[in-house]
């Protein structure tokens, strides 16, 4: 290993494991006791969480592109899209198990993926912000005018809820309890991708392309793959809203959900860990405890997201730094 | 096979909607330019121009053309009202600039819902500014609206290209534009310039809505629709100069006129940011070149 | 046979030269410095070795191969591995991440391994880490590997630089101005860096306005003035050089 | 610092549950409205026609001894929120009956699990498609038939008008009424000679109304609500098409007057007599209608001043109904009030007539519309 016959104290001798601060590891354990206080209190709450597990889904991959990688995508909604039709189109048409169903679709999303990233990629900043962006809308306006597979607005009822071999779990409870898990498991994957060479190659993009080259990273190939695993992530995002509601129509599928996990990413804080579990539940949370204002809930809600976008412009999970003594200069 | 006159027909209506979105995408330049923030909330200008000179001219009784400048004023005075408690304050704790475009998002949502509370939530339209109309050419049949949109469109654009070249002020916006850093330390003040950019650009945005009300109608969310339009149309036009912009907007028009006519409406979209992704591939810097700005 | 050799390497943007016909041999093992004043082309030069620009005309050969046409980071993978004038640090990631993306080269494993971790894996992830300790310690970052690389001060940033770059091993190193805003005592240990680097191996191709730094370590050195190599020869020949002194020299004392 | 902001949302989300739970002394009745988002100019008037039911059966002493209370939430028009303010309105509220708006896919997303809680809902919309949903789904939107047969008719008997074009957008309930239009238009000896679509947040139609000119029809039949209509109508006069009639849809009141005002005597509309009968009642002939829309209209006026009676007329019958069928069951319970429900037999409301079966969930079966336009700012019938 050592070319050069450099002396120095061994190190301990541990790969490296990103660690996270005193805050965030608070954060996350809110975020925990928040889902079982939620698990524990039943009601629509469940269903409220539920949907803030998947969103962290989607949003987690999304951060693999726009936190680690750098690069901006508005248009992961048109993977979810593909992944929410394909699970409604293979369980409800054809009978296929749920299970089965998420992973073919997946597959599908990581394709179009392919095919539509190796071009795509080459722009930057808000040119390919807005291309993403357009793919987001061109897939929805498909997803509207294409009926005799989509059924249009009438959308697609009727979805079976996610279940292996026969056994479906049915009850809201659980379907959390699973979802959680599940939003666990994908965490535990993208630990597992960041804190590797691979993932060390992505962060080196963002932070300097020319600097990541020069290192030897074939930054277009890396950029495909980051784009590749959020739609992926995304795609079962999609896959498991149609398991867990039971129907899905274009709508669920809108820019809006563009502006819901972009939203999530940034109050979460993009590139950060945790973030994209924080977010997607911050902001699933949040309307919730503007309900009891009527119609100032959107008023309220855009106040509040604004006033955490000027006061943690970096996101709830970067807070931390904000308090921790800094480190001396010089050595 | 769609006829000629169906097609000029269709050009011409293109050209009259395409100008709309041409003076959004100005908009979207002008606040780009000057800070490299894209302000979707552009299209809430638009909005807010239609509805303030609706009721100014309902409510007040006022002339049309004192209740478009009227609006104007205020809609410009609403955009340095978001500089000043939204963007700049990120601004200075160097937020990320998705960060700051996602707060554009959330002023959109706030200006919207404040509307519907004020306001309300119907449509409204008004006159044109000149009653008659239209003018025939053979068959093919021209609003005067679209005159006074051409018109106003034109005056703009040459008065903004007079103020980035003639007056310090302008200058001061441009020399921003190309290198902010730079532009600080000859002693540019460059918060007050961002002002002056949102002052600007949200005029512009409301001048559009005022133009475009009497054709269609303005509700409290047609801003969304049309800050995408501006958006794509800025894109196409490559961020760069007003005139680029307002081209940008007008093939934009165009395009998804021609869209309808050939594949039906519900393919506009897809067409038209088709053709967006096919520019942006093509033409990375826009179709008219335009400010090779650093991602 | 020279690691690199360059013939007639031309840049043009639009009407202006930037670099003219140059030609360069630099041999394994040494230590070669390519000086000029501001605007002379170095960077442009740099930036076509490896393979950040193209060039308009000529060749560039390194290793034996034609490099010419060679993307970026495929000449980074050949071993010809450079640094950046203005830093190009990895911001967000701390200073031994920062080592830890330069050891890419020198490992293997994509997103199937990151996710399996086989026992390679996990061995090749505790040297990664362990290399880039040592070489922290070797450019006297040691004590600051886990802090934030965009906090630290300008000229500890350049020689997290330089580590990074030899975590990947390279046969040849570019350094583009790597005194360029360093204080005295800062440029001596660096340049003892260098000098130790290329003791132990590396072939070290440095682009330098510090002529004083230059002249104390390189063995060969070769001036561009204009987009055109006007001198190479050792320290010694080169501070005699006559157009040297009035093209260059002159106009740093002037400066100084 | 950190924790503080921790204990904030903690706090707050402490104290939500405690909101709702107050005593269960009223009957309470949940609605899903869209009111903000494409849903908000429809589902504001069915929210003011709930709720003037439901002072009024409380005005006269509640059912079975309880007071009716209304619980709205916004959906926001999407699917995904109506389904949380749908289980929301079930687990906090504990409400026995949803009456919910026109935003049809967030009533179909929830649809199965109202359903599977055996609670009756009563829709402004279309009803869900899967037959386990459609039982307890009872539809009080006319069929889209009544709305096309009444244009078409219209042509036939009125105008010398044979060749038309249809503008429509792609909701459910305008591609159910284009199927009609496109396949009813023979019956009525009229043509269709072309058929555009539309995209509700378009900003011109030029291009397709100039189309539909170019096919040589001569009057434009709009399927889809909305503030598009106002679009149109400005589109056509800009075109300077002074002989083309526009045939809209149904609409608000608001959005008729907009459009009315640009095109006059050229913009006809189906309208219910009902919402004619807010500036003059005596429109309504008949009797037993008069009868049942008086108490209606007056209660509206009183609490908010001029209305839009069209679907608000039958949000106040959906009550009406519903309060009938709880004391015909004697029970608040789902599956009592829905039986009970299927066997009230005819019921001459406010908005219409209905006759919901058990095999019949789709209520208005006598065609409530009659043709109106706008003069001076007000909807009188088209004679």
């Amino acid at each position: 290993m050592t070319s050069l016959s450099i002396t120095s104290p061994k190190p301990a001798a541990r790969a490296a494991r990103a660690r996270l601060d005193w805050f965030q590891i608070g954060l996350l354990a809110v975020c925990g006791l928040l889902t079982t206080g939620a698990l524990i209190y039943g009601g629509y709450l469940l269903t409220v969480f539920q949907l803030a597990m998947i969103y962290g889904i989607f949003c987690i991959g999304l951060n693999f592109f726009m936190g680690y990688t750098g690069q901006a995508s508005f248009g992961q909604n048109a993977f979810a899209c593909i992944g929410g039709y394909g699970s409604a189109i293979l369980c409800v048409q054809y009978g296929w198990e749920p299970a089965l169903a998420l992973i073919a679709s997946m597959v599908v999303a990581g394709v179009a993926a392919l095919l539509i990233g190796y071009p795509t990629l080459r722009l930057r900043g808000h040119y390919l912000a807005m291309a993403t962006f357009s793919l987001g809308l061109i897939t929805y306006d498909i997803s509207i005018q294409w009926t005799s597979l989509t059924q249009g607005y009438m959308g697609y009822a009727g979805i079976p809820p996610l279940g292996i071999a026969g056994f479906e779990i049915e009850s809201e409870r659980w379907k959390l309890v699973a979802l959680a898990a599940l939003l666990g498991f994908a965490f535990w994957i993208s630990q597992r991708m960041r804190d590797s060479r691979f993932g060390r190659g992505l962060r080196a993009i963002s932070g300097s392309e020319n600097g990541a080259a020069a290192l030897g990273i074939r930054v277009p190939r890396f950029k495909l793959i980051a784009f590749v695993i959020a739609a992926l992530y995304a795609s079962a995002a999609g896959s498991l809203f149609a398991h867990t509601v039971g129907f899905i129509s274009p709508e669920v599928f809108g820019p809006q959900m563009a502006i819901i996990t972009f939203t999530m990413l940034y109050v979460g804080g993009v590139g950060t860990m945790i973030g994209p579990i924080v977010g997607a539940i911050v902001a699933s949370v949040l309307p919730e405890i503007f309900r009891s204002v009527g119609k100032f809930q959107d008023i309220a809600y855009a106040v509040v997201l604004l006033g955490m976008l000027i006061y943690a412009p970096k996101g709830l999970s970067s807070l931390g730094k904000l308090f921790r003594p800094r480190k001396k200069e010089e050595a | 096979m769609p006829s000629v006159v169906e097609l000029v027909q269709s050009l011409v209506n293109g050209i009259g909607i395409g100008l709309i979105y041409g003076l959004i995408a100005i908009g979207f330049c002008v606040i780009y330019n000057a800070s490299g923030i894209v302000n979707f909330a552009q299209g809430v200008f638009v909005m807010l121009g239609g509805m303030f000179a609706h009721t100014i001219l309902t409510h007040y009784g006022l002339p049309i053309w004192l209740s478009a400048v009227l609006a104007t004023i205020l809609v410009a005075g609403v955009g340095v009202l978001v500089q000043i408690f939204v963007i700049n304050p990120m601004w200075r704790r160097n937020a990320p600039l998705f960060a700051i475009i996602l707060a554009t998002l959330a002023v959109q949502l706030l200006i919207e819902q404040v509307v519907i509370l004020t306001l309300g939530d119907q449509p409204r339209t008004y006159p044109e500014f000149t009653s008659g109309g239209p003018l025939k050419i053979g068959p093919i049949a021209v609003g005067y609206q679209l005159f006074w949109v051409l018109g106003c469109g034109a005056v703009m654009v040459f008065s903004l290209q007079q103020f980035f070249n003639r007056t310090r002020m302008g200058r001061a916006l441009r020399a921003c534009a190309q290198n902010r850093e730079a532009a600080a330390l000859l002693g540019v003040p460059v918060e007050r310039m961002l002002i002056v950019a949102f002052a600007l650009s949200s005029g512009l945005g409301a001048a559009a809505g005022i133009l475009i009300t009497p054709t269609q109608y303005t509700a409290y969310m047609v801003g969304g629709p049309f800050g995408i339009n501006g958006f794509i149309a800025a894109i196409i036009g490559g961020f760069g100069s007003p005139p680029a912009a307002l081209i940008g907007g007008i093939f934009l028009g165009v395009i998804q006129s021609e869209a309808i006519v050939f594949f039906g409406a519900g393919f506009k979209n897809i067409i038209s940011l088709t053709l967006l992704l096919v520019v942006l591939l093509l033409f990375p810097n826009g179709l008219f070149g335009g400010l090779t700005k650093r991602a | 046979m020279p690691l690199l050799n360059v013939c007639g390497l031309t840049k043009r943007f639009g009407g202006l030269v930037a670099n003219n016909e140059i030609d360069l041999e630099v041999p394994q093992g040494s230590l070669f410095a390519v000086i000029g004043p501001n605007g002379a082309g170095k960077t442009t030069f740099f930036s076509m070795i490896s393979g950040f620009l193209g060039s308009t005309s000529g060749s560039i050969e390194f290793d034996g191969r034609d490099v010419t046409r060679v993307r970026q980071d495929q000449i980074a993978a050949m071993g010809l591995v450079r640094t950046f004038q203005l830093v190009q640090l990895f911001k967000g990631m701390s200073v031994i991440e920062n080592v830890e993306v330069g050891c890419h080269l020198a490992t293997r494993g994509g997103v199937a391994a990151s996710l399996l971790r086989p026992a390679w894996f996990r061995k090749q992830e505790i040297e990664v880490r362990e290399r880039a300790h040592e070489l922290l310690d070797f450019v006297g970052l040691g004590s600051q590997a886990e802090q934030d690389a965009e906090l630290l001060p300008y000229g500890q940033q350049r020689l997290l630089e330089v580590a990074r770059a030899l975590a990947s091993k390279p046969k040849l190193l570019l350094l583009d101005e790597p005194a360029a805003g360093l204080n005295t005592q800062e440029t001596e240990s660096l340049a003892r860096i260098i000098q130790k680097i290329n003791a132990q191996g590396t072939t070290v191709l440095l682009i330098e306005h510090d002529v004083g730094l230059v002249t104390r370590i390189a063995h060969r050195i070769a001036v561009l003035d204009f987009g055109r190599k006007i001198a190479e020869g050792t320290p010694d020949e080169i501070k005699a050089h006559p157009e040297v002194i009035a093209a260059y020299l002159g106009v740093e004392e002037e400066n100084a | 610092m950190g924790s503080r902001k921790g204990l904030i949302i903690v706090t707050l989300l402490a104290l939500m549950p405690a909101l709702p739970a107050l005593a269960q002394e009223t009957i309470k009745i949940g609605s899903s409205l869209g009111l903000t988002g494409y849903g908000s100019a429809t589902d504001g008037h069915w929210r003011d026609g709930l709720a003037v039911a439901i002072e009024a059966v409380n005005k006269q002493g509640g059912v079975l001894g309880k007071k009716l209370e209304l619980v709205t939430e916004d959906n926001k028009s999407t699917p995904q929120q109506a389904v949380v303010v749908y289980r929301k309105m079930m687990s906090e509220d504990k409400v026995v009956a949803f009456d919910s708006g026109c935003i049809s896919a967030g009533n179909f997303a929830a649809a199965s699990f109202v359903a599977k809680a055996k609670l009756p809902m009563f829709l402004c919309s279309i009803l869900p498609r899967q037959p386990e949903e459609i039982k307890w789904a009872f539809q009080f939107l006319p069929p889209p038939k009544y709305e096309v047969d009444t244009r078409y008719q219209y042509l036939k008997d009125k105008t010398e008008i044979r060749k038309v074009g249809i503008l429509s957008d792609p909701s459910p309930y305008s591609m159910l009424m284009r199927g009609l239009a496109e396949k009813g238009a023979e019956e009525f000896g009229i043509k269709v000679v072309a058929s555009e679509t539309y995209q509700q947040d378009d900003a011109d139609f030029s291009v397709q109304i100039g189309r539909i000119n170019a096919a040589g029809a001569e009057a434009i039949i709009m399927l889809g609500q909305g503030n598009a209509v106002v679009t149109v109508a400005n589109n056509i006069r800009s075109l300077g098409l002074t002989r083309m009639l526009m045939l809209g849809s149904i609409n608000e009141l608001d959005i008729l007057q907009a459009a009315g005002k640009v095109l006059g005597e050229q913009y006809l509309f189906p309208s219910p007599l009902i919402q004619i009968a807010a500036d003059d009642i005596s429109v309504i002939t008949d009797q037993k209608a008069r009868a049942a829309a008086e108490p209606f209209v007056k209660a509206m006026k009183d609490k908010y001043g001029r209305t839009d009676n069209a679907q608000a007329s039958r949000a106040w019958d959906s009550i009406m109904m519903m309060a009938a069928a709880m004391k015909k069951a004697n029970s608040t319970e789902g599956e009592a009030v829905r039986t009970a429900f299927e066997q009230l037999g005819r019921y001459d409301g406010a908005g219409a007539s209905y006759e919901f079966t058990a095999e019949q969930h789709i209520g208005i079966t006598a065609n409530p519309y009659v043709i109106a336009w706008v003069k001076d700012g007000k909807l009188v019938l088209r004679k």
